[in-house]
């Protein structure tokens, strides 16, 4: 079965990244496939590579990258929210006369149509939020 | 893709206080692009999204709400607004933005996209949906 | 002491806390999406109505009027001030407890 | 088809627009805080048990062990699940609302 | 500076769900250090975060419930819990964390921290304190 | 008289940081001292400077850094809640190992004994969360 993930806060403030990556791994190990994780509100914040958490803390962010490495993910940073928020990659510093860029590993930049067609293309969205 | 999904909207949050009844909206209107058979609908302090008279310039906010105007040119015409809600919160359908969408089927007569339902009617709809946008 | 509440009465329990922990006499200021608690008609304004006379009850105007309502809509008694008294009500209360 | 709420009913109105919402014979997940909802003795408790007779309530486990609930803690009929069960309880129902 | 102030820091939400708890947590031990005369109050939902046996481990999160023992260590020995919060979500005392401080005025007699007070008290408290930190 | 001003929640997302703003700017305006605005949790992210909002919307985090300027307001990050979320200066981001930084003009990273400073400076203490 196909699964769309919505993440719609940042990581750390509220447990929704939190309980979206444990059910992506599930669904994952359970031989689903997940379309694609998209993050919007202050979901995009979870795409950013400087992050330090504490040591003796998950890393909310490598985690993400680290799944989408090994389980061939999609994961898409809504552009309208990472504007507003500051999450930006190479192409989004150049349009907007940025002089730097955070977006972290296997993290993608692109607009909401990205999110109609998961929900078109999965069996199932699935949101987490506040 | 193939098969028209019947897509559903969720707005249950008071605007200006949090983000997501504006982000919200620009989800439906980007999402209308997609032809999908599409409703919205407004539970709890989402009812307060479509009042009638919102004027947030001493704030330094934005003024989305008259992007709800738009949904009826983008054929998002049918917005429930759940009966209970709007009752607890001392509101009826006069309060909220008169919301229209032209019928081109009917010689483009001005139709009302706010439908009052209540909970049992509401719950039935949203059991009927195949995918729920919720923020 | 000046109380301030930023939460829409119909969605989050922090009102109601506020009113169960000031003392009779406070300042009591609703902001954001708590000005929805100072609507008249709500089946929550029974508890503002009473709150009202309890204490002393002030609405974020700009909050207000961002919101589509108006000094028509209040309860009586709560009254619209804006920034400016905001920073007064402080001032002139000797802490402030913001219910979130 | 399958309803997740994630917020404590002592805190906001979240599960309490489920249930009014959720035709009868809905699976309920609750997440994240809303396992307290699944908790016995408390002034929710008499809504939860009502709701457990109308619906198939679940609680995911690991939220109830994170704060300190266990199994015996819990209404009868409501079943703590883990995450494979989710995504089964995903699987298994047509659509998916989620409750924040 | 000058004058000792009290500080009360207000903890009203659950733990996990959000990181409030946590962060909340984390400010009052650095405040420790700035000899004031600190006390804590745990509120509706904030009970939750001095419930006894938590264990994230299944969540992949944090379990920092554990550091809510070193408050007595930091000289902070007042955790006001109000009593209507435990009632309403059908806890006692029993279910707390058993948080105590050692009293060196009483040859180092462990104490308890945790005190139970009811509404009318609380407020009382709360209208004394010159600072009150809120998440 | 002497405020301190507490941000618990970024930018957009929730009003807090425009409530706060709108205070801090009132206090200033009748002549009160703002002695330091302490950003917290989600509020560090007030502090990137990639941030490229709609242009018919208000721009959160330049805003702040106007009002610093124009004010000498000290605006301070709490690092510990910055390292969390990817807010980083030229030092975080040696300290730490990131190749790249984000603060706004005006902005600065330091601990939280800064938010505890503040208050007991400060004659009252404002909070604006969500």
């Amino acid at each position: 079965m196909k699964f769309a993930i919505v993440v719609n806060e940042g990581p750390y403030q509220h447990q929704a990244s939190d309980t979206a990556y444990q059910f992506t791994k599930a669904a994952v190990a359970a031989g689903h496939e997940v379309v694609r994780v998209f993050f919007y509100h202050d979901g995009v914040n979870n795409g950013t590579r400087l992050t330090t958490p504490p040591q003796d803390d998950r890393n909310i962010v490598d985690r993400w990258s680290q799944l989408a490495n090994e389980a061939g993910l999609d994961l898409v940073v809504c552009v309208a929210a990472a504007q507003r928020r500051g999450i930006v990659d190479a192409d989004e510093a150049k349009r907007n006369g940025k002089d730097a860029e955070n977006i972290a590993d296997s993290f993608r930049i692109s607009g909401l149509g990205q999110l109609i067609e998961a929900a078109i293309q999965a069996d199932r969205l699935m949101t987490f939020g506040d | 893709m193939g098969a028209i999904k019947k897509f559903m909207y969720v707005n249950r949050t008071a605007p200006h206080g949090s983000v997501y009844a504006q982000e919200g909206l620009e989800v439906a209107l980007i999402g209308a692009a997609f032809d999908q058979e599409v409703s919205m609908a407004f539970i709890d302090d989402g009812v307060f999204q479509i009042k009638s008279g919102q004027d947030t310039s001493a704030t330094g906010m934005k003024n989305f709400s008259p992007a709800y105007q738009a949904l009826g040119d983008y054929e998002i015409t049918r917005l429930y607004v759940e009966r209970e809600s709007l009752e607890a919160r001392g509101l009826n359908v006069d309060d909220l933005m008169p919301l229209t969408w032209e019928d081109e089927d009917d010689d483009y007569n001005e139709k009302p996209s706010i439908l009052i339902v209540d909970s049992d009617e509401l719950a039935q709809i949203i059991a009927g949906q195949d995918v729920i946008f919720n923020y | 002491m000046l109380h301030t509440v930023n939460k829409s009465p119909f969605e989050k329990n922090s009102i109601r806390t506020c009113l169960r922990l000031a003392r009779s006499g406070s300042d009591i200021l609703l902001i954001q999406d708590a000005v929805y608690a100072a609507k008249s008609g709500s089946e929550f304004a029974v508890d503002m109505i009473e709150a009202a006379r309890q204490h002393n009850v002030y609405v974020l105007e700009p909050d207000l009027i961002a919101r589509g309502l108006s000094q028509s809509c209040l309860i009586e008694g709560i009254e619209p001030v804006g920034y400016d008294a905001f920073v007064e009500l402080a001032v002139k209360n000797d802490s402030v407890q913001s219910w979130l």
